[in-house]
């Protein structure tokens, strides 16, 4: 404590360094999530960061293709837009869906690890046009059970087919 | 008076010879250091307590940040999550704030006063055991998975049993109402050392500015903590028995609560900001060189803030429906405080200019209090003006606000008062590098948590949910709120690391080593375990700087008064209030298990109560009963005099309106009035906002109302008498006489129904206040009556006496106003 | 009217854009207390800076001037300000329609024209486009605070008052609002929705909560209506028509048409009404409604069919 | 008792309140015969003509009358009497009288006494209780200013304490005035509708003014006293000694 003084410009200028900060992630904080460059270019640098995350998590490539994934591939199914779609129907106030933070539901089965499964239900084979079929109206197909017939339509049960089988094909 | 050479138990001749200075200030070694009662020790034990609390409840905060990173997050589910919330506040507020800074006052005052100790050591360490106690309590609550969840201000309905059953709000209102023994304890303490024991010369207002904030804060704590006090009680009891007091359909009231915790929580914000604010002004000036400016402007202000924040307490409530009318009075009042704050921040900015000063770690944090504080209180005038408070109150706009004040203006001066402290702790330096660090983590990571809270507020979000829907406006606030609390959590890691690394790690702190002008470091920091060998005459409020010889000289050479130990006894000079000049040798207490033991019985009782032990429980308050009395029972010494070097003869605990005992007697009075007025407030409030039910339970006994008064006045009479007599069987008739008041005022209360309505339940917790004075009285005076006839006291050794004449007086004047409020209802000219 | 949800909704809560007369003359208090606190804020820390620099004691007239003065004259103009503010959106219109807003545990019961025919519905409160109206807010067990960011500020629901306020709605459109004060386990999940209709509609949406509910007209939805008169949902849940009465639970003769369930928390749909039937104290611990996890499935569609029927 | 008028009139309506002056030759006897003492026995002459005006313009100007009408005005007559006119009467010409504490429990009694409704309503129907009322109130205080600036400088505590007690029971008495449900004097139930006000407004805002105005005046006070005391003993500073 005996040094000679700091100069109080270091002090001055780290702290106008945080007001600027703090003002720049204020204002950046209340950009709307549509209009917000920032926020666009982090999300498209994310979405690249996934990218390669999951071709590196596919490990070297086999040569014989994979069988299993291609069984599991929904036809016109988008497995970002199955994701909101969940949300959007209700779907997580019975199931547990690993992935959509609202779905927390203990009233049906949890949908982790779906793809492994053999039966959808134990009436239909767990195979992408019985899913989707089922989803557009369980009762059809098992007349005792509580799932109701969501009005879901058949692009957004391809959608949702698509995202339940993400959920642990490999594990 | 008797000669000191008077046979007296406990201090013949043989000890004055056998113990030097350092023998009769020994700290018991090893785990007899438990039964020390010396204030460093206790200060030191406050203070670390305090740290491991703000430690806990830190973790707490991050765990809520972490709750709220994302939305709809699933880390904690919403029991733990309010759980943890509410433990987060109080602990903070009841655990942390308030006894670590009564530990730093309890372990600066003696020594930047001129004191060898505190005036009552053994009732400061007792309120130290109480704390440790009542937050074991509190944190006991975690251990039986019923953690409190009602969030730090326990609002009524939502509190009482319909609406929380289990024993969670029972442990958050017997724990904390433990804890706060030791703030309004140790506030007497501090009264009773500020105005009692300071060194020769030191008049009021030569005070180092410490002691007078701590003196204004130690007189709101008696006087803010008794409505929250009271208000638990009535909780506590509504709990337990259930007596309507905030039950509408019996004529009680859920706002009660509301005034009641807010006429104790606002004052609650400057009791902690007084003393932290009190340590800038104590650091600001060493490190600039020069005194502080503007001394007389800096106590008036902060006289005034102490006076101001009693008359506050309603705007914390401006959303539940207050008459519109008076809403711009309150908010016209609530900014007044504006003025005394802004006056004390001028006083250090005009201190500031007065020289360079050193930017050193202490400095650094002063700036960031001078920064954040303003931020704080700018929110807090916004928050004033009533439209804009409806749509920021219980959003994170006010969760912004508080921290900004309470971290601002407390968390930041208290750890630059570590470093410029621990030296004085340890003998060691604290690190410069490793403070700039933990200054500059926690000062841009408290930023970034906090500064966009105001933000989410005003986009509104309430407060205290533990989820939120994603997608409407706030995720992004607060996925950066929970990244500035780790980088804030880094800061104070870093600034713990390095109070516990400088044991071993810190370079030997040399004497005075911040060339500071008060007398705290008159010693060279390695902790000797006791003050000044002889205290020293000062001339201003800067010694060192104006007495160079204090420091030219080996600091156990020191000149002044009461060289070493001249009877092998712990001594200290006590001194005109006023004035500071010596008046009387304060005899002080040796290390005893008493005040352990006391509070520990005490802690039984509170406990059994909370198990719904009751046999228990009385059996804890007979044993502290019994406490107290072996406490208290030792020769009184009082009427010898002591011949000192140089100030001529001295009296050894003098009996007057100056002595110590006599402040300590007026500070509890200030308490036991402000807990009665509470009780009042609670009868009358109630009376007012539910007329309809005064007379639905039954009314008062005027006659036994009659009885008590004429009791009550003749106790105080004999009272008085037996202060010029000191007669046993005066001390009986008090008893007696105090005892009849008590009953007869059971039998006045007895025709009202306490479960008919909630009026009629708070006139017997009036008549319950009382007759607990009563109690006290009686249980005094058989205490002195028995002294007597042992031969433990001899004639004019009359301090207990006269004390006791304003404790009764007060008792009895409490007995008329209680009179009036039980004859009122029957009185038609009143209503 | 049944529009998507303010969940789905950026800025369906904020104070920032301003829907009723009280959150706007408030914003104009705010943004003009905000700079003026940002100048003075400036002002000090300049101050410091300066203090900071010099070298020799400065006047006393600085503490008169920063301590007092200056926080007199700055008080004075917010005091002024405030009220003026307060006196415009402060007051309470006795002539205005009057809609009782009741807090519980953790829903909101509403009542349009409790005067008159008392016209019930729950977690939606509908206000007519620029007509002042008057809430009368109360509470049926703990504390409560009702708070629409965009349309005023909050006003609290206190066992045993009635706090009263005027608003006035200037846009239309769906706004969300939350309980403010802390009242237990799901305090959190204790929102609802606000929406605001010209007078045209507004007179339509009266006219519904005065006609009956609408009528189960196929199988499914009579079984479920079966379903819901059988298994004791009408000892708190009232349907106009059909069963009438409790008022312990939310009333439902237009729970399908409300765009959220579950007090403005979830997305209404036969899937979300499903689940909360079947797991309610899953979905919103603490809640009085028990869950029916013993219905059949059947039973459970036919029911959560019917609810969604009911518009 | 029906026939009886009180001392200021019966409540006046808004527009007719300016007209209402009151020189009731008693009261301007008394008034001559309190600036006669004043002019004989005053210590210092400004502040006793300060606070002579300024009884004389709380009883003889149209706040009198309009202290019929709101209780607010009788509050803020009280409130500019005993904490603005005493003090500054004690400093011209101190009383001699009893400790702070006593005198201040006294005059707390008496302030509650005079603002609840039996007495209060009293005062309304008789003129000697309402006279008995303004010079009690008016002496309790004039008392305790008196003691609390000659106690400053030799016995601050009971000073603190004293003051502490006067404020609080303020608090108290205007917290119970601005919370009550139905208004607490019938007087005033119609008179102060002329002035758009109800009774339980009108007394809200007589609460408001006794606990906002009433503990501003107590802060100057004490911010004033603290300041005497240290422009009495300010000690010599000094600086550290440069290494």
């Amino acid at each position: 404590m005996q040094g000679k003084p700091v100069v109080p410009l270091t002090l001055a200028g780290v702290a106008a360094l945080v007001l600027v900060a703090i003002t720049l992630v204020s204002v950046w904080s209340l950009a709307h999530p549509q209009r917000d460059p920032v926020g666009n270019a982090l999300a498209a640098m994310g979405a690249r960061l996934d990218g390669v995350r999951s071709w590196y998590a596919q490990g070297p490539v086999e040569a014989s293709p994979d069988w299993q994934a291609m069984r599991l591939n929904v036809p016109g199914g988008d497995a970002a837009r199955g994701r909101l779609a969940m949300v959007e129907y209700g779907c997580g106030a019975c199931h547990v869906i690993p992935g959509v933070a609202s779905a927390r539901g203990t009233v049906g089965p949890s949908l982790d690890g779906l793809a492994r499964r053999a039966y959808i239900a134990g009436v239909l084979t767990n195979a992408p046009g019985d899913l989707t079929r089922w989803l557009m109206n369980p009762p059809l197909f098992s007349p005792e059970t509580a799932m109701p017939n969501l009005g879901v339509t058949e692009a957004d049960a391809a959608d949702m087919a698509a995202y339940l089988y993400t959920l642990g094909p490999d594990a | 008076m008797i000669d000191a050479t008077a046979d007296r138990p406990r201090q013949g001749p043989v000890l004055e010879e056998l113990r030097t200075y350092e023998e009769a200030w020994a700290t018991p070694p090893g785990w007899r250091r438990l039964s020390s009662v010396s204030h460093r020790v206790v200060g030191q034990r406050f203070i670390v307590t305090g740290l491991v609390f703000f430690l806990i409840a830190g973790f707490l905060a991050l765990l809520v940040r972490t709750q709220l990173i994302v939305p709809e997050n699933t880390f904690l589910d919403a029991e733990t999550y309010n759980q943890v919330f509410t433990m987060h506040g109080t602990l903070m507020m009841f655990l942390f704030a308030i006894p670590i800074l009564e530990g730093f006052g309890v372990y600066l005052l003696p020594l930047m006063l001129g004191a060898r100790d505190l005036v009552f050591p053994r009732l400061g360490a007792f309120g130290y055991w109480c704390y440790l106690f009542g937050g074991l309590i509190v944190l006991a609550s975690f251990v039986f998975d019923a953690a409190p969840d009602g969030g730090w201000f326990m609002y009524t309905p939502l509190s009482t049993k319909e609406f929380t059953p289990g024993l969670s709000a029972d442990f958050w209102l017997i724990g904390i109402t433990f804890a706060e023994i030791a703030s309004v304890t140790a506030a007497v303490e501090l009264i009773a050392a500020i105005l009692c024991t300071r060194a020769p010369g030191m008049s009021l207002t030569k005070m180092p500015i410490f002691a007078w904030y701590m003196l204004v804060t130690a007189f709101m704590i008696t006087v803010g903590f008794p409505p929250l006090i009271v208000g638990s009680i009535l909780l506590e009891v509504e709990r337990l028995i259930g007596l309507p007091f905030f039950d509408p359909a019996l004529g009680g009231d859920p706002l009660l609560w509301q005034h009641l915790f807010w006429l104790f929580g606002h004052p609650e914000v400057y009791i902690i900001f007084l003393p932290a604010a009190g340590m800038v002004a104590t650091m600001l000036p060493t490190f600039v060189g020069k005194p502080l400016f503007g001394y007389g402007y800096a106590v008036a202000a902060v006289v005034t803030m102490g006076f101001i924040s009693f008359g506050l307490w309603a705007h914390h409530m401006f959303a539940t429906g207050l008459p519109t009318i008076t809403l711009t009075l309150f908010s016209a009042a609530s900014t007044i405080v504006t003025i005394p704050t802004g006056v004390q921040i001028f006083c250090f900015i005009l201190t500031l200019a007065q020289k360079r000063p050193r930017l050193t770690v202490p400095m650094h944090f002063i700036l960031g209090f001078l920064f954040i504080f303003v931020i704080g209180g700018l929110t807090g005038v916004m928050l004033a003006a009533v439209p804009f408070n409806w749509q920021a109150h219980d959003s994170y706009f006010v969760v912004a606000h508080l921290h900004y004040v309470l971290i601002g203006g407390m968390v930041f001066p208290l750890i630059g008062a570590f470093y410029y402290w621990t030296p004085h702790f340890t003998g060691r330096m604290m690190s410069e590098r490793l403070g700039k660090w933990a200054f500059w983590l926690m000062f841009s990571g408290f930023h970034i948590t906090f500064f966009l809270m105001h933000i989410t507020g005003l986009r509104g979000m309430p407060r205290r949910i533990s989820t939120y829907p994603a997608g409407i406006g706030w995720d992004r606030l607060n996925l950066l709120s929970t990244i500035g609390s780790y980088i804030l959590a880094a800061g104070v890691v870093v600034f713990v690391w390095d109070f516990i690394a400088h044991r071993w790690r810190g370079p030997l702190a040399p004497r005075n080593p911040w060339k500071a002008g008060t007398l705290e470091w008159l010693y060279p920091p390695i902790a000797p375990g006791h003050n000044f060998h002889a205290i020293p005459r000062v001339h201003s409020r800067e010694p060192l700087w104006d007495q160079p010889d204090l420091l030219e000289n080996e600091a156990h050479e020191t000149r002044g008064l009461l060289r070493d130990a001249p009877h092998g006894r712990r001594e200290t000079v006590g001194c005109h209030p006023l004035s500071g000049e010596p008046l009387q040798i304060v005899r002080l207490p040796h290390p005893t298990w008493i005040p352990l033991l006391t509070a520990f019985a005490v802690a039984v009782s509170f406990s059994a109560v909370l198990a719904s032990l009751y046999d228990i429980a009385a059996a804890g308050a007979v044993a502290a009963l019994f406490g107290f009395a072996a406490w208290a029972w030792e020769p009184s010494e009082t009427g010898q005099t002591i011949t000192t070097n140089d100030e001529g003869t001295l009296p050894v605990d003098v009996a007057s309106r100056l002595g110590h005992t006599h402040i300590a007697i007026i500070g509890t009075l200030m308490i036991m009035v402000a807990l009665f007025a509470s009780v009042l407030f609670a009868v009358m409030f109630l009376w007012n906002v539910q007329p309809e039910f005064t007379r639905l339970a039954g009314d008062p006994d005027l006659f036994w109302t009659s009885i008590a008064v004429a009791c009550g006045l003749g106790m105080s009479l004999v009272a008085w008498l037996a202060r010029s007599a000191p007669m046993a069987v005066l001390d009986l008739a008090v008893a007696l006489l105090a005892g009849v008041a008590g009953w007869a005022l059971y039998q006045a209360v007895l025709p009202t129904d306490p479960m008919a309505t909630a009026l009629a339940a708070t006139l017997w917790v009036m008549a319950g206040f009382i007759g607990t004075q009563q109690f006290v009285l009686l249980y005094w005076s058989l205490f002195l009556a028995l002294r007597k006839v042992s031969g433990q006291v001899a004639a004019g050794q009359i301090v207990p006496e006269i004390n006791r004449v304003p404790y009764a007086l007060v008792t009895a004047g409490m007995l008329i106003a209680a009179a009036v409020v039980l004859a009122a209802p029957q009185l038609e000219v009143l209503k | 009217m049944n529009g998507p949800s303010t969940l789905d909704t950026y800025g369906s809560q904020t104070s920032f854009s301003s829907a009723g007369t009280g959150a706007d003359a408030t914003l104009v208090l705010t943004t003009a207390m905000s700079v003026a606190a940002a100048v003075i804020f400036l002002l000090v820390m300049g101050a410091v800076w300066l203090a900071w620099r010099r070298d020799r004691p400065g006047s006393v007239w600085w503490i008169w001037g920063g301590g007092v003065i200056l926080p007199v004259i700055a008080l004075g103009t917010l005091v002024v300000a405030s009220t003026f503010t307060l006196a415009a959106i402060g007051r309470v219109d006795d002539g205005a329609p009057v809609i009782e807003v009741t807090g519980h545990q953790y829903w909101w019961d509403i009542v349009h024209d409790p005067e008159g025919r008392a016209l019930r519905d729950a977690n939606e409160i509908v206000l007519p486009l620029n007509i002042p109206v008057t809430l009368s807010l109360k509470t049926e067990d703990v504390i409560h605070s009702f708070w629409v960011p965009s349309i005023a500020g909050k006003m609290d629901m206190v066992p045993g008052r009635i706090n009263r306020m005027t608003v006035t709605a200037t846009e239309a459109g769906r706004f969300r609002g939350q309980c403010a004060e802390f009242c237990g386990l799901s305090h959190p999940l204790m929102a609802f929705e606000v929406v605001v209709l010209p007078q045209a509609e507004y007179d339509a949406y009266l006219e519904d909560l005065r006609s009956e509910a609408r009528d189960a007209d196929t199988a499914q939805l009579a079984r479920g209506r079966d379903v819901f008169l059988n298994e004791g949902c009408i000892a708190c849940h009232a349907i106009r028509g059909v069963a009438e009465g409790a008022r312990l639970g939310p009333d439902l003769s237009r729970i399908g048409a409300r765009a959220t369930l579950g007090a403005g928390m979830w997305r209404m749909n036969v899937g979300n009404l499903a689940g909360w039937i079947a797991d309610v104290q899953d979905m919103k611990p603490g809640a009085q409604m028990p869950s029916y996890n013993h219905l059949s499935g059947p039973d459970l569609r036919a029911v959560a069919h019917y609810l969604a029927s009911l518009k | 008792m029906d026939s009886y008028i009180p001392f200021c009139g019966t409540p006046p309506v808004p527009t007719e309140l300016w007209t209402r002056w009151q020189f009731d030759p008693v009261l301007l006897a008394g008034l001559a015969a309190l600036g006669a003492v004043l002019a004989f026995k005053a210590r210092s002459r400004t502040p006793a003509l300060v606070g002579w005006s300024l009884v004389v313009l709380l009883f003889v100007s149209p706040l009198c009358a309009a202290s019929m009408a709101l209780f607010s005005a009788r509050v803020a007559q009280h409130l500019l009497l005993t904490l603005v006119a005493a003090p500054v009467l004690a400093r011209a010409m101190p009383l001699r009288g009893p400790d702070v504490l006593p005198v201040a429990c006294v005059f707390t009694a008496l302030f509650w006494v005079w603002h609840v409704p039996g007495p209060y309503a009293a005062t309304l129907q008789s003129d000697l209780v309402y006279w008995l009322m303004h010079l009690s109130l008016l002496g309790a205080a004039w008392l305790l200013w008196s003691s609390v600036l000659s106690a400053v400088a030799s016995r601050p505590d009971t000073v603190v304490l004293g003051i502490a007690l006067s404020a609080a029971q303020m608090s108290l008495l205007s917290a119970l005035l601005v919370f009550a449900r139905d208004p607490w004097h019938g007087w005033h139930m119609l008179s102060t509708v002329p002035y758009g006000l109800s009774p339980l407004a009108d007394q809200q805002l007589a609460g408001g003014i006794m606990w906002v105005a009433g503990g501003a005046l107590m802060l100057v006070a004490v911010a004033a006293l603290v300041r005497l005391v240290f422009r009495a003993q300010d000690g010599p500073h000094y600086s550290a000694p440069s290494a």
